[in-house]
């Protein structure tokens, strides 16, 4: 049962205010099966965060979610595709931001604007590969220091390189 | 002589970390300088796992995330693939979900008490604990034959019915329940000992708990009434009423508290549901080889732990392009850190149980 | 002692009888658990499925003082290197019991991360399978090993120390 | 009864008594434990070995003699060996003073249940407990890992701060009774008609606070407790060396629990000594009525290590020095002033 809840039409002016506020930054505002998605360009994160967070009341990070678009991207797209899943306490309103990125390019760390966004930049440097300038201490959080690789790449194995210890 | 700092290690085995967490403390004479926690000992790669797995095949899986409350788990993927596919999930099945995922989290908090106190010392109550959750693992077993990874929950509906006998059955263990939490509570509530290793211990400020991203019992012990049930309402639980409890300090004590009452508040929710069970199907038509046009769709729903989210991303096959959940124990796991700081090497053991954490969650 | 062990002086027999017998009924588990399985061996301690009664009562914290290490869980590479130093801990008569799929061959997770099967690090004496086996597997499970234990010859090992490289 | 069976026999007799009495107490107090911890917990507990777990302790004895014995490389070995005897020795020492009943006729001679009667018998026993602490401390510090060097500080600091409030309240028992002499202190006790726990209610409780403190059991169990310090100054001990801590703790609990039993509840008298309605009771042997006073103080231990929480490290110092302390000494006071002024 889809609940379209997210999709509250008082969200919208505030959206379009921040697309207004930010002109070459805010690409696109979408819903789609009742979740906002915001598609922004890298320069405009860490401003349109601080934004959200500060003006429109979302206080709680949730959750940082990088898709691996290697076989999807065309051919000049980027690889990996970072999103931030955004919440308001109270009202539970949600958002989410999606940001491209480059194999080698580097992104903002959201720590500076959400505490909680360390660990789950860890996990996305762990398993992607994708690098967070400004993070307290961008190390691995799962796998052991001296693993090469990121797993959840869509080229690495599944049963991993060395075959184990 | 200035004591020199010893830097000590709960290492991955450990009685009291629930688990294969290591704490990295740097302590001065038994008071806590720092803590930092090494998690990964029990990373399975469930994601990478997923990536080559049809939509159905998931859900089993999911039982390990959290193993203390495996329907919990169930019940968040399969919400947020019925919403990704569009499924429409029949009344009574919905029901019948709330009828598990409560009992669920009856079972998690009956365990989590029991850890709990055996780590403050009082080990008798993790016998009691265990024995009241045995009473409702005996639900589970009877209504689907596994007791703690249930996989009880699934895509388009419930596997099973939820006839009168067991009904009744159910309703019995709830009976029981108030009883021997009754027993729990007059061993612990007003022990000078339990509040001297509780009360004002690993306390966090609402603000702090926000900016931390902590969910569940550990942030309604601030004093904040966020709770998924209510505010994002799922599987028809707007047609039940029950209230949030709410702490006011947000200490081990208030976690303590908030947990008991939700048992309460879980007990009166199954009621409810048992009472007003609507006669339907128990599961939607869900074609066997489930292929879902691609879209991207992120789902949360109330754990035991906290707020459990998944996000899945599907590319028109019957496998899912990417999964990602959302852990609650991971993010409460981040303010260790600020709740230990300053506070005695004992008390890290008691803060720690009082996050509910479980690694399976934690390391996926 | 029903096989014949003719081999064996009578007054050894009987030794082995008594020392396996004191063995075998105080068998104390060592406190580690990994995973889901964990949950199901603590549950087997408390009150309903009870392993006191068999004298298995003590889970021990310290490797030293236990003597059946019960692999209760996944075993991934980050943790192996630490279940064998356990392993090395502990002192001498000592049994391993893989509990669960994922510590007898990796259980559901083909994956890059998890060890298959924890035979691969220690020499494990029982297996029981289950995901997560039930109290009453996990009972049966230590019932064989009180039998495995029951036949086997500790004087033997402590006269010549190379028959216990071949137990 | 010639000169040979009187000087040599018998008192061969009443060591090895002495040193098996102990041993007895301990096993049944390991199987005690077990069943009643398990009873109060709602299960089961031992009852497979031997009749209702009877063996259970046995069998653990036995497989411990046979586990191998592990020390550290960087152990420090002199010191990793001698405290599991230190800690044994200790408390076995002490129980030559420990008198078992009055000395009984046979013949023209007389048998004295006890090895050695001292006019300061009470102060040897206390010292002698208090040895125990060098070999918890030694095992401790000696183990050369952090666990064992923390359990090792925190029973220093709780032992020696809990002997305060014990010498204290054993003053006071000393001061009334006017002697520090165990079988004085139960003649006294028969003399004046009442038990010193009823006449000094406040000494007994102190003295049993602090007695619990000082075996390291229940709600102060800090230097051994698993959930935080793995299993505190013995974990790296294994085999006969850790049973010898394991034995010695409830030896230790044996030897306390028969002090408190001695000076306040009046070690050998049957109950309601001054009843005379009741005077059947006088058959009944003193060493029985001993016997089931003790087995009630260690129930009791057990009874409150199945229901406490365990007391934090800052609250346990703080009980002592801001509560037992003060109790004790004006306790004292009072006892003092109602002597004087009878």
């Amino acid at each position: 049962m889809p609940d379209a809840a997210a999709d509250r039409p008082e969200l919208r002016p505030a959206l379009d205010a921040l697309a207004a506020r930010f002109p070459g930054e805010v690409l696109s505002v979408d819903v789609d099966k009742g979740d906002l998605t915001v598609r922004l360009g890298k320069a405009g994160l860490i401003p349109v965060l601080r934004a959200l967070k500060e003006e429109a009341g979302f206080n709680a990070l949730e959750d940082v979610i990088v898709l691996d678009n290697l076989r999807t991207a065309g051919e000049g797209g980027k690889r990996f595709t970072v999103l931030y899943q955004l919440c308001r306490f109270p009202g539970a309103d949600r958002v989410r931001l999606a940001v491209d990125v480059g194999e080698d390019e580097g992104l903002d760390s959201a720590v500076p604007v959400y505490r909680s966004a360390d660990w789950a930049e860890r996990e996305a440097f762990d398993m992607f590969g994708v690098r967070f300038e400004g993070h307290p201490g961008l190390r691995r959080i799962y796998m052991p220091e001296d693993f090469e690789g990121h797993p959840l790449r869509k080229d690495f194995p599944l049963e991993g390189r060395d075959g184990g210890v | 002589m200035a004591f020199k700092e010893i830097d000590l290690n709960m290492g991955p085995q450990h009685p009291s970390t629930h688990g294969v967490l290591r704490l990295k403390l740097a302590v001065d004479n038994e008071v806590v300088l720092s803590v930092e926690p090494v998690i990964g000992y029990l990373h399975r790669g469930m994601e990478k796992l997923w990536e080559s797995l049809t939509y159905t095949q998931v859900v089993p899986l999911t039982d390990r995330l959290d193993y203390l409350a495996s329907l919990s788990n169930n019940l968040g993927y399969v919400l947020t693939v019925e919403k990704l596919a569009g499924i429409e999930v029949p009344r009574r099945a919905r029901y019948i979900r709330v009828v598990l995922a409560e009992l669920q989290r009856l079972a998690s908090h009956l365990a989590w008490l029991g850890f709990q106190a055996n780590d403050i010392g009082a080990m008798s109550v993790l016998l009691y604990g265990f024995e009241a959750r045995e009473t409702v693992l005996d639900i589970f077993e009877e209504y689907c034959g596994a007791r703690l990874t249930i996989h009880g929950i699934r895509i388009g509906g419930v596997p099973h019915d939820l006839d009168a006998a067991l009904a009744a059955r159910i309703r019995k263990v709830l009976d029981g329940i108030p009883k021997r939490l009754a027993d729990i509570r007059a061993l612990l509530d007003d022990n000078r000992i339990w509040k001297q290793r509780t009360v004002g211990i690993g306390r966090i400020a609402a603000g702090d708990a926000i900016a931390y991203g902590l969910t569940g019992p550990g942030l309604r012990a601030c004093g904040l009434a966020w709770d998924m049930r209510k505010d994002i309402p799922y599987s028809s639980y707007d047609e039940f009423d029950f209230d949030v409890p709410l702490g006011r300090n947000g200490d081990v004590y208030d976690r303590y508290l908030v947990r008991l009452e939700e048992i309460c508040q879980s007990i009166r929710i199954v009621r409810q549901a048992l009472d007003g069970l609507p006669e339907g199907e128990t599961s939607a038509k869900v074609p066997r080889v489930l292929k879902v046009a691609p879209a991207e769709v992120f789902h949360t729903i109330e754990a035991p732990k906290g707020v459990l989210g998944f996000y899945i991303k599907s590319n028109g096959t019957d496998k899912p392009e990417r999964v990602k959940m959302k852990s609650p124990s991971f993010i409460n796991l981040q303010s260790l850190e600020h709740m230990c700081k300053g506070n005695l090497f004992s008390d890290v053991v008691g803060i720690l149980g009082s996050l509910d954490i479980v690694l399976g969650e934690i390391d996926k | 002692m029903t096989e014949a062990s003719g081999k064996q002086p009578f007054l050894l027999t009987r030794a082995d009888a008594f020392i396996t017998w004191a063995q075998k009924n105080s068998l104390w588990p060592f406190g580690s658990g990994l995973a889901c399985c964990a949950i199901e061996m603590i549950a087997t301690a408390a009150a309903r499925f009870d392993i006191a009664r068999f004298g298995m009562e003590l889970f021990r914290a310290s490797p030293r003082q236990a003597d059946l290490f019960i692999v209760a869980g996944t075993v991934t590479n980050k943790m192996a290197p630490v279940i064998r130093r356990l392993w090395d801990q502990m002192p001498d008569p000592k049994w391993a019991l893989a509990m669960g799929n994922c510590a007898i061959g990796g259980g559901p997770f083909p994956t890059y991360s998890v060890l298959q099967g924890v035979d691969k690090i220690i020499p494990v004496d029982v297996y029981v399978a289950g995901c997560p086996p039930t109290p009453q597997g996990l009972i049966h499970g230590l019932m064989i090993l009180q039998e495995k234990i029951g036949r086997s010859h500790p004087t033997k090992e402590l006269l010549d120390p190379d028959a216990r490289r071949s137990r | 009864m010639t000169p040979f069976v009187a000087d040599v026999l018998i008192p061969v007799g009443k060591i090895v008594a002495v040193i098996l009495y102990p041993m007895i107490m301990v096993v049944v107090m390991i199987w005690l434990e077990r069943r009643v911890v398990a009873l109060m917990q709602g299960r089961l507990g031992p009852n497979r070995v031997g009749f209702q777990g009877v063996l259970q302790p046995v069998a653990d004895a036995v497989k411990l003699f046979f586990k191998e014995d592990i020390m550290q490389r960087q152990a420090d070995a002199f010191l990793f060996n001698i405290s599991p005897v230190l800690v044994m020795f200790s408390s076995l020492l002490a129980f030559c003073f420990v008198p078992l009943g009055e000395p009984i006729r046979i013949g023209t001679y007389t048998l004295t249940l006890w090895i050695a009667e001292s006019p300061v018998g009470l102060l040897i026993i206390l010292g002698l407990s208090s040895i125990s602490v060098f070999g918890v401390i030694f095992g401790g510090w000696a183990s050369n890992s952090k666990y064992p060097l923390m359990g090792a500080l925190r029973s220093v600091v709780q032992v020696l701060s809990y002997e305060i409030p014990t010498g204290l309240t054993v003053l006071t028992v000393a001061f009334v009774a006017r002697s520090m002499d165990l079988v004085e202190i139960v003649r006294r006790q028969e003399a004046s008609g009442t038990w010193y726990g009823f006449l000094m209610p406040v000494s007994f409780i102190v003295f049993w606070i602090s007695a619990i403190a000082e075996t390291n059991r229940a709600p102060f169990d800090l230097p051994e407790a698993e959930s935080e310090l793995v299993a505190g100054y013995h974990t790296e001990y294994s085999g006969m060396k850790f049973a010898f801590f394991y034995m010695a703790e409830y030896a230790h609990m044996v030897l306390v629990s028969s002090l408190v039993v001695i000076l306040f509840f009046g070690g050998w008298l049957p109950p309601f000594p001054s009843v005379k309605a009741l005077a059947f009771l006088h058959a009944v042997p003193g060493f029985v009525w001993y016997l089931v006073k003790i087995m009630f103080f260690l129930y009791l231990y057990v009874w409150i290590r199945a229901t406490l929480p365990r007391y934090r490290f800052d609250s346990l110092i703080r009980l002592v020095w801001k509560w037992l302390i003060p109790l004790a000494l004006a306790n004292f006071l009072v006892v003092a002033l109602v002597r004087f002024l009878r």
